[in-house]
């Protein structure tokens, strides 16, 4: 495995400010897209021009225009998000990573276990009594924002040893979990939406897997 | 009633033109003397029958929900056809491999009795030594290749299957093997073939023909002793792909070769690569119709 | 093999009320599709009088499984206790089982795209308890047997049912009390 | 290596985490020790009971492991159901674990758009408490709301939903029961009350009459009691129109015409007097009109009418006349699709004075069976609040100020009905009346009339289709509950065995918020307290009545298992009937009151329209409990789709083959459904099973009219709902 030690911080961040946005965006729900979109946004077009990605392009550029949608435009996002994610009809890409992984599509399957063993080893918990399951999308980006943040933390500590662990930890964390489902969600998304905002969103979260999927194999960060 | 089994389907049919081919090369190269097997035939003949065997085992894949797991079905040889099947094929690819090393060893020498004026007793040993490690390739491959192919047969032949449960699939499938096999070496070999050869393959081709036509009207007689074997038939009966395979895989080309063999004077090349096309596409049906008819002995309670 | 295990079903006192059936998806939380155990309903034809009689039947743990030998991969073995177990590991879903199998009861599950079928709670009967479907038999129509000639020489106790395939086949592990029908006044 | 660096991780983390900047959202530190083993936990087992709307009310034994529920079995502490549950029942995983589970509160706007808000509790406490303080400004009382509770829990916490509305005011609320309340008012007249034996002592009777009773998907943990008589040498007779699964097994089955069972037994009665097999002691000791009774039958019963009128062959009824009276004790079993009819409670009335003639009340092994209320003596804690000061309420008849009751059984029309003031908010709770209501086209007619509809459940239904805002409800499992039963004798506690799911809450909590933002907005408008964990909560529903009958000393020792209430196992042994006059009332003085006659004497069935000759039986299904479970996976998947079963005779007349389309209409609608061609049903009644299918508009309810039947108004408020005399077309479709 290539030694990430004097990996830039930029890159960790940029990563990071966009899993973090991406949380806040799903955790906030649709009622608050036009607070959370902003900063989706933001991190999105930050991240596709560092990354140099061409096929986000087009989604950098409807999500601009989404950006600047009208009152009654986001109360049909809020809709659609709900359509898809929430409820309280059966909701077309219920973000969870068990309905993705667990064969029969249930909630709190052996995965949101798993997830919750992750979180564990860092000595984290849900916040509330478990209510919302651990491997709820928003949750495990914010895992993950987190693991970069910290190997921010440790390089600025110039500690190596902590340094690469938390690096395998991040890359372990996808490796088992975002990236076996985030692409499957992001199909089921694309799939069913009938707003270009989500569609964009989807086309985001796919490059995202991609990048990362290459990356827990060992390319540069 | 069974489903479009295509992996299968493509699996059996490619494998048996394959192993067919190798096959009508190995009887073209009995004959030493006077019309032997032409070496740019025999190549031909071996790269295709490479190919189509490639494919064949790749489609085979494709049926598997764990592709990846593959190399594990050789782990029951004890009672299962299906892990038979897939060692012989194997077994085969590696004959053919050498029957590969084999054409690209032709390339290194020009060919016996090519005209040329003197030709040193030693290169007539090595050449008679070449033809001779050919017809061992040649061989080797067929044989084995058909016994893959009946034990694929016998995957086929399961007591639930009233169909299947005899000796149909594995006749379907040799004669498959034959006729195709014959056919397509037709097609290779429109140019290099000597009449004489060109004949025995074209009769060779008609009599299985007629051979799997009577054999099925047989098998569709029998079918009906049981109660799902009737259902089966009667499947068939009232499909139009069996009717469309009727006239393909049997009437049009026993037509067409017998106009072949009558009328030597007509242009032989143009018609054989239609026989060849209508055959396949017969037996392509017939081989989807053996999977779709299939109805196994089941519960007939109401759920 | 010193002995096979196997079920005996009375139709006599089952109601399909398909408690067997659900329990052992509970007990497995099996996936949707996949249906280890199943109740049938015989058909009325086969009664003089119209009439709602059932069997349920899972894995019949034969004598010769024929999935067992058609399995390339040996994913099925047979217990000394005659259970018939699938190893889902080996499994490379190529369905000959399903084709062999003329009770359809080891089943593909088009998620996972392997095989999957009843086990006959082993690990449970190993622990001295009872299978998930047994224990679940509110009218004690199911229960786990040692198939061999005393059962066959009791009176009532049949080798199959209307509507079933010939045991012949497979020699299937299961043995049946037939339904009894009582008196009906009609208006028909 | 990896537990090391875990451990290593950990205390770094710890270490670090105060320093770290990063702040979370989602995540927060736990403690350390669980951190230190984050494998499994070791398997919990808690206690619940499963509180639908059923005989058998299971005792079941969950098993959790790291808080999630991993199965569920039956508690074999539960001497009736007896460590088994029913198909349903080992369905629960799925019901708490689906992704179709409602989590949040949301709001639809407008109703019926599909257009819908997440919305906090807090926001959703606040439309709701606006709205209703709106309508009591604007209509000076809280009578525009009105509630529709009924069995969709049966837990007596979640009486708490009548609680919530009782402590804003005096409300309008839906009265009645659609189930079985003809049946009731008919032991209510004969008996002063429904009593049943201890289903468990069905092992003592040597007869046994299940009459329009299913067992086999209603009730399947009493068979084995009946089976256990069987095997003592009891007959076992089913009189029902279907051919059931229960009814497969008898020993002699009885296709009776529908809705004519009072005449069968009538013809039975003429039977056993003639031949004076009759207990006179028994019945003129303890009943009044007895002989008046008996001479009725004599003058105006003959076998020849009887037979006629039923269908049933003369010697069939001297049979079943003779071995009912002569093989003691016999026991009926009355269930509640018999009395869904017209004259279905007088039905009852006359099968309950067959059971008197014969004296075969009040014996054990004997008994007319029908239901029971007797251990439900809980002290509905949750449900009585007081209105809150200057409440205005509606004048009842008798003068005194209280609730304004409308019809359950005809709710759309009642709602409707209505002027002063109009009906304008709805709160639908344990209630599905989009699917289970007579004429659903009425119900969504008067649910597009509504202002407000406020909706609490777990499933998107056709009633939360209807709704501005719907409340996520937790399912029993992750609630504290109590349970009795209407059939057997035991009680048995509901652990929480899970933590509510997302923002799910259960009725009595959904109360509390309410009160809580009903108060801040004004003070003392709504009683209801606002405090009490869930527990606390059942734990006031216990009172020394209750506790005695249990012979417990704390609601505790429930956790250890169900106890069974300590009453005699044979209904009225102690001869103490409940009616004015003490005694068993075949002359009933207040059945005459309320226009019905005194006696039971034969009162004609519904006849079938010539338009519409065919009845349309639709009975309970077997994969569901009305509107529940069908729509799980597991059930979708093993029963796919309704049908509707059809004599193959009938079939023919109107060229219908197996597995058609069948179109079923009359004048209120049509639902069009795949047949299944079978003897099992007769040829003048076509059957499907009422449920709701996922992803499906199937709902038998759109060809049912709201027909009363005969009974129920003296002990539950409204007469029934005639289910079963519903009249319909077939045609190919």
């Amino acid at each position: 495995m290539i030694s990430y030690e004097h990996c830039p911080q930029q890159v960790l961040k940029v990563n990071a400010d966009l899993l973090l946005s991406l949380s806040v965006l799903f955790e906030k729900g649709g009622e608050n897209l036009h607070q959370t979109l902003g900063p989706f946004v933001k991190s999105c077009a930050a991240f596709s021009d560092y990354f140099k990605l061409e096929k986000l392009l087009l989604s950098k550029e409807t999500l601009a225009n989404c950006l600047k949608a009208d009152r009654n435009e986001y109360v049909l996002m809020t809709y659609e998000f709900n359509r898809l994610f929430v409820g309280p009809t059966t909701p077309e890409a219920p973000p969870y990573e068990s309905i993705y992984l667990s064969p029969d599509h249930l909630m709190m399957g052996e995965q949101m276990l798993a997830v919750r063993k992750f979180y564990l080893q860092e000595n984290l918990q849900t916040a509330g009594k478990g209510q919302e399951p651990d491997d709820f999308i928003a949750t495990e980006f914010e895992f993950a924002a987190y693991l970069l943040s910290r190997i921010m933390e440790v390089q600025g500590a110039k500690n190596d040893r902590q340094i690469q662990l938390y690096i395998n930890l991040y890359h372990e964390f996808w490796a088992r979990h975002l990236s076996l489902w985030l692409g499957l969600f992001a199909r089921r998304v694309c799939q069913s939406t009938r707003h270009p905002v989500f569609s964009a969103l989807s086309e985001v979260l796919d490059t995202l897997t991609t990048l990362n999927a290459i990356k827990h194999e060992g390319g540069q960060l | 009633m069974g489903d479009w089994e295509w992996p299968l389907i493509l699996f059996t049919v490619l494998g048996q033109v394959a192993i067919g081919i190798i096959l009508m090369l190995w009887w073209l190269d009995r004959d030493r003397d006077r019309n032997h097997l032409d070496n740019l035939l025999f190549k031909r003949g071996v790269y295709v029958s490479g190919t189509l065997l490639a494919l064949a085992l790749l489609a085979s894949l494709l049926h598997l929900g764990h592709p990846e797991a593959a190399y594990r079905a050789l782990t029951h040889l004890g009672t299962s056809w299906l892990s038979r099947e897939i060692l012989l094929f194997l077994l085969t690819f590696l004959a053919w491999i050498y029957l590969f090393w084999q054409s690209r060893q032709q390339t290194s020498r020009h060919t016996p009795g090519s005209g040329t004026s003197t030709i040193t007793t030693a290169e007539i040993a090595a050449a008679e030594q070449q033809t001779g490690n050919r017809s061992l390739g040649l061989g080797l491959t067929s044989v084995l290749g058909l016994l893959g192919i009946v034990s694929s047969a016998m995957i086929y032949v399961l007591p639930r299957v009233p169909a299947w449960n005899n000796v149909g699939p594995v006749l379907f499938f040799l004669l498959t093997t034959g006729l195709l096999g014959a056919l397509c070496t037709l097609v290779l070999g429109a140019n290099l073939l000597q009449a004489a050869q060109k004949k025995t393959l074209l009769q060779w081709s008609l009599g299985c023909t007629i051979v799997s036509l009577l054999i099925y009207l047989i098998y569709g007689s029998m079918l009906s002793v049981s109660l799902e074997g009737a259902t089966s038939l009667n499947f068939l009966l009232s499909s139009p792909l069996f009717w469309i395979r009727a006239v393909l895989g049997w009437f049009a080309p026993l037509l067409l070769l017998v106009s072949i063999l009558k009328n030597p004077q007509i242009d032989k090349n143009n018609l054989i690569f239609t026989v060849t096309f209508l055959a396949g596409l017969g037996e392509v049906l017939g081989r989807a119709l053996f999977y779709l008819s299939a109805t196994g002995i089941h519960i007939t309670a109401l759920f | 093999m010193s002995k096979q295990l196997g079920f005996l079903h009375n139709s006599e006192k089952c109601v399909g009320c398909r408690g067997c059936e659900m329990a052992c998806k509970n007990e497995y939380q099996i996936d949707a599709t996949p249906q280890w155990r199943k109740v049938f309903q015989l058909r009325e034809e086969d009664f003089s009088l119209p009439t709602r009689m059932f069997f349920s039947m899972a894995c019949n743990h034969c004598a010769h499984p024929e999935c067992l030998r058609v399995c390339p991969v040996e994913a099925y073995t047979k217990r000394d206790d005659g259970i018939v177990v699938h190893d889902p590991n080996r499994c490379i879903g190529c369905r000959l089982c399903t084709m062999a199998c003329p009770y359809d009861r080891p089943q593909f599950n088009p998620v996972k795209k392997k095989v999957e079928k009843c086990n006959l709670c082993y690990q449970r009967i190993d622990k001295g308890e009872k299978p998930a479907c047994v224990a679940a038999c509110i009218l004690g129509a199911l229960e786990l047997v040692e198939i061999n000639d005393s059962l066959d020489q009791k009176t009532g106790v049949l080798k199959t049912l209307p509507g079933l395939p010939s045991p012949k086949i497979t020699t299937p592990s299961i043995r049946f009390i037939g339904p009894k029908q009582g008196k009906q006044i009609r208006r028909d | 290596m990896k537990l090391s660096r875990r451990k290593f991780l950990g205390g770094a983390a710890a270490a670090v985490s105060s320093l770290t900047l990063f702040n979370f959202n989602l995540l927060t530190n736990s403690p350390p020790a669980s951190a230190s083993d984050p494998t499994s936990e070791t398997m919990k087992t808690f206690r619940n009971v499963c509180p639908r709307n059923c005989y058998d009310t299971c005792g079941m034994i969950t098993y959790v492991q790291d808080g999630i529920l991993k199965k569920v079995e039956g508690d074999p502490k539960h001497g009736y159901t007896n460590g088994k549950l029913c198909l349903k029942g080992y369905a629960y995983p799925r019901r708490v674990y689906s992704p179709d589970r409602i989590k949040y509160p949301m709001k639809q706007s407008p109703r019926g758009s599909g257009n819908w808000t997440r919305i906090s509790w807090d926001e959703a406490m606040d439309t709701i408490s606006k709205k209703i303080l709106d309508l009591k400004k604007r209509y000076g009382s809280t009578l525009p709301i009105c509630l529709d509770k009924y069995s969709g829990n049966f837990g007596i916490v979640h009486y708490g939903i009548e609680g919530t509305m009782s402590s804003l005011g005096y409300t309008t609320r839906a009265l009645g029961t659609p189930c079985w309340p003809a049946g009731i008012d008919a032991q209510t007249y004969d008996f002063g009350t429904l009593y049943n034996n201890d289903p468990e002592d069905m092992v003592n009777a040597n007869y046994i009459i299940l009459w329009g009773q299913n067992a086999a998907w209603t009730a399947i943990h009493s068979i084995p009691f009946i089976n256990k008589a069987r095997e003592r040498g009891a007959k076992l007779v089913v009189i029902d129109p279907i051919v059931t699964s229960t009814a497969s097994k008898a020993d002699l089955y009885i296709q009776v015409n529908p809705s004519t069972d009072g005449a069968l037994a009538l013809g039975m009665a003429r039977y056993i007097i003639d031949n004076n097999w009759v207990d006179w002691e028994y019945g003129r000791a303890n009943s009044v009109g007895f002989d008046e009774w008996v001479d009725y039958i004599k003058k105006s019963i003959t076998l020849d009418w009887a037979s006629e009128k039923t269908g049933v062959p003369k010697d069939i009824i001297m049979e079943i006349a003779r071995e009912y009276a002569t093989t003691k004790p016999a026991s009926m079993w009355v269930g509640y699709g018999m009395q869904r009819h017209v004259n279905g409670g007088q039905n009852v009335r006359i099968i309950d004075a067959l059971g008197v003639l014969t004296g075969n009340v009040g014996k054990s092994g004997g008994g007319v069976n029908y239901g029971h209320l007797e251990t439900w003596g809980f002290n509905y804690n949750a449900m009585i609040n007081p209105a809150p000061k200057g409440s205005k309420g509606f004048i009842g008849p008798d003068g005194k100020e209280g609730d304004r009751n409308i019809n359950m059984n005809n709710f759309a029309h009642d709602v409707t009905a209505q002027s002063d003031p109009p009906v304008k908010m709805l709160w639908l709770a344990c209630r599905n009346p989009g699917a289970q209501d007579p004429d659903t086209h009425a119900i969504e007619k008067m649910f597009a009339s509504m202002e407000f509809v406020v909706t609490v459940d777990s499933f998107f239904n056709k009633t939360v289709e209807m709704s501005d805002i719907v409340l996520p409800a937790t399912t029993h499992f992750e609630d504290w509950d109590v349970m009795a039963s209407y059939w057997h004798y035991w009680v048995g506690i509901n652990q929480r065995a899970i933590e509510p799911l997302y923002e799910s809450k259960s009725d009595v909590e959904i109360a509390i918020e309410l009160s809580k933002k009903m108060n801040k907005l004004e003070p003392g408008s709504c009683t209801f307290p606002t405090s009490g964990t869930p527990e606390e909560w059942l734990a006031k529903e216990f009172n020394p009545g209750i506790l005695k009958m249990l012979g417990i000393k704390d609601y505790k020792e429930l956790i250890d298992g169900p106890r069974k209430a300590n009453m005699p196992s044979a209904a009225w042994s102690d001869g103490k009937f409940r009616t004015p006059s003490k005694k068993i009332e075949i002359h009933c003085e207040l059945a005459a009151k309320n226009g019905l006659p005194a006696l039971p004497i034969w009162v004609e069935e519904m006849k079938s329209p010539v338009k519409y000759p065919i009845r349309f039986i639709t009975p309970h299904p077997q994969h569901a409990l009305h509107s529940q479970f069908q729509n799980l996976d597991w059930m979708m998947t093993t029963n796919p789709e309704p049908k509707v079963e059809i004599h193959p005779v009938l079939a023919a007349q109107y060229g219908i083959a197996e597995g058609n389309m069948v179109k079923i209409y009359n004048d209120l609608g049509s639902i069009t459904v795949k047949d299944h061609l079978t003897r099992t049903t007769s040829p003048n009644v076509v059957v499907s099973y009422e449920s709701w299918y996922k992803n499906s508009n199937f709902n038998v309810n759109y060809t049912l009219k709201a027909t009363p039947s005969d009974m129920g108004k003296q002990a539950t408020g409204n007469n029934g709902v005639a289910f079963h005399d519903n009249f319909v077309m077939i045609e190919y479709g």
